[in-house]
């Protein structure tokens, strides 16, 4: 391996988070950012061509080292380490309105989910997977939520726009007007 | 078997532990719409309104004001689709704004079937779990201004001068400011309307504070309140001091 | 590399203390213990000859991943020399309530904010801008924060009556509930 490509598996293996190329850049400043992107490809392409039990994945606008799947269930037989929880469905339901409509305020969520979610909202502010992006215009000014970067490496989603846009969805919502029934 | 499907089981509420719980009641009802096979754009109102109803007192929902409120939504459209539709041009289904909701719910359903997979791709995979402890920290420079600092102060006020829509903000009342103020318009015009007397008031404490004046002024003979009609506008007029006290 | 090998390196890199031969043993019950020695020497001699950025190491009679000393004094100057962070709008909100309001309960800027701010408080803390001043005389006697040297530094203030609009900023941010209704 390259001597930059050491460093940045050195570097990514002292983080239990993904790295964004930002930093990573700032590991080695002479160094172009054409020469990062090629030893990101060349880590990538030795931990999957030389067969290791980690590999490298793009995650929350940084990269990140996993085990394999294919290791986990022996892992956590033998107690070396176990999986985070499950979030519960209403936790998912309401990150998915959030990452959807963010910045969204309580209410409005409440309005989608025909259920009240204080207690829910609670725990994922908690957890880190959501946060108060600002403050609405409405009535008292209510607390608008969005979505964190730990929302991203929960989902190992590289940004945002990994997530299907609204009108490619299946069930595309119909415009008011047409929902009518006539 | 039967006691896993919710229909099996209806009428023996001690199964209710078993079944699967719902997310709220637009997931019951969604569930309710797949399970009798209907059109979510035409939806038997009745029979679904029956079965919600059937279902949160089997699963003991009951307890849940949502799930209430929304069979008692859904026994008010079949109501609106009973009575006689009237001019044919205006008529609007009363279903639209349930169908609206119902997909708008499915959609986001379907975002978290897709979350759900993702999040469950992500935790087969490991982190790195050792993190050797770095002596100090060490931390960039913060980027922070004084005009970052006020500007933050303002949101924090702008926030907490409006009473929350769920808290109840006890506020002072100011009735000596609104008499003042009552005594100032009056002695202008012969003749104002409640709602010129409120207009600028933007908040209730305001408004019950003009309202507590005006009474007050009326008590003490300053002024006669009118309404002419329910629901009209209440008018206020000056009483002529001299008259006032002929009259007395 | 060997399959053995890869779970191996899998298992090392995901369990957060180093692990014993018996434990690596329990990973694959059905290779023998000379197979699983094999297995070690594979991933030790990998990292060591291919060149990698971290080392198979032996510490408390356990096996470990870590990262070669020369990479550590990188990663830590990369960290340094990242651009100035910004604080979130929430730290903001939060700091500029404790600068004007100190000393103040946890409980008592979640009221004025209409949100948890755990986190928040953790990491101006260790920012430095904040500290524990006291406790409160109320329930539970809460501690109490206020802001630190290093905020009026930050600002190069000599004392805090130096804030603009000090008194006034300071009866304002009252929380609602303590106005009453008279």
């Amino acid at each position: 391996m390259t001597p930059l490509a050491k460093l940045l598996e050195a570097a990514l293996f002292a983080s239990a988070r993904p790295i964004t190329t930002e930093e990573l850049a700032a590991l080695s400043p002479d160094d172009s950012l054409a020469a990062l992107a090629s030893a990101i490809d060349e880590l990538r392409e030795h931990y999957d061509v030389d067969g290791h039990g980690v590999e490298l994945q793009e995650i929350a606008g940084g990269w990140q080292i996993l085990t394999r799947a294919e290791y986990t269930e022996a892992i956590e037989r033998a107690q070396l380490a176990s999986r985070p929880q499950r979030l519960s469905a209403a936790a998912l339901e309401t990150l998915a309105i959030i990452a959807y409509r963010q910045p969204i305020s309580r209410a409005e969520i409440e309005e989608i989910r025909g259920v009240g979610i204080g207690g829910v909202l609670k725990s994922l502010h908690e957890r880190g997977l959501i946060d108060v992006v600002g403050r609405g215009e409405g009535l008292g000014r209510p607390l608008m939520y969005g979505t964190t970067p730990v929302f991203l490496e929960h989902f190992a989603l590289r940004h945002l726009e990994e997530l299907p846009r609204a009108d490619e969805l299946a069930i595309a919502l119909r415009a008011p007007a047409q929902a009518t029934l006539d | 078997m039967d006691a896993v499907t919710p229909r099996g089981a209806s009428g023996t509420g001690t199964f209710a532990v078993d079944l699967p719980q719902f997310s709220g009641p637009l997931d019951l009802l969604l569930t309710l719409i797949r399970e009798e096979q209907v059109d979510i754009y035409d939806i038997p109102i009745a029979r679904i309104a029956q079965q919600f109803v059937e279902r949160i007192r089997t699963l003991e929902l009951n307890e849940a004001a949502e799930y209430l409120e929304m069979a008692a939504r859904l026994l008010r459209i079949k109501v609106q689709l009973l009575l006689p539709a009237g001019e044919q041009e205006l008529w609007e289904d009363p279903r639209a704004e349930l169908v609206r909701r119902l997909l708008e719910y499915q959609q986001m359903r379907e975002v978290v079937d897709l979350l759900e997979r993702r999040g469950e791709e992500r935790r087969s995979h490991f982190a790195r779990a050792y993190l050797p402890t770095q002596p100090v920290p060490p931390q960039a420079p913060l980027a922070l201004s004084l005009v970052e600092l006020l500007t933050a102060v303002d949101r924090v006020l702008r926030a907490v001068s409006r009473p929350d829509m769920h808290d109840v903000v006890p506020r002072a009342l100011d009735v000596p400011g609104a008499i003042d103020a009552i005594r100032a318009v009056l002695a202008l015009r012969a003749r104002a309307l409640l709602s010129d007397m409120i207009t600028g008031a933007r908040e209730p404490w305001q408004v019950l504070s003009m309202l507590l004046g005006l009474l007050e002024l009326a008590k003490l003979g300053e002024l006669r309140v009118q309404q002419l009609r329910p629901f009209s506008n209440v008018e206020i007029t000056p009483t002529d001091r001299d008259a006032a006290s002929e009259a007395a």
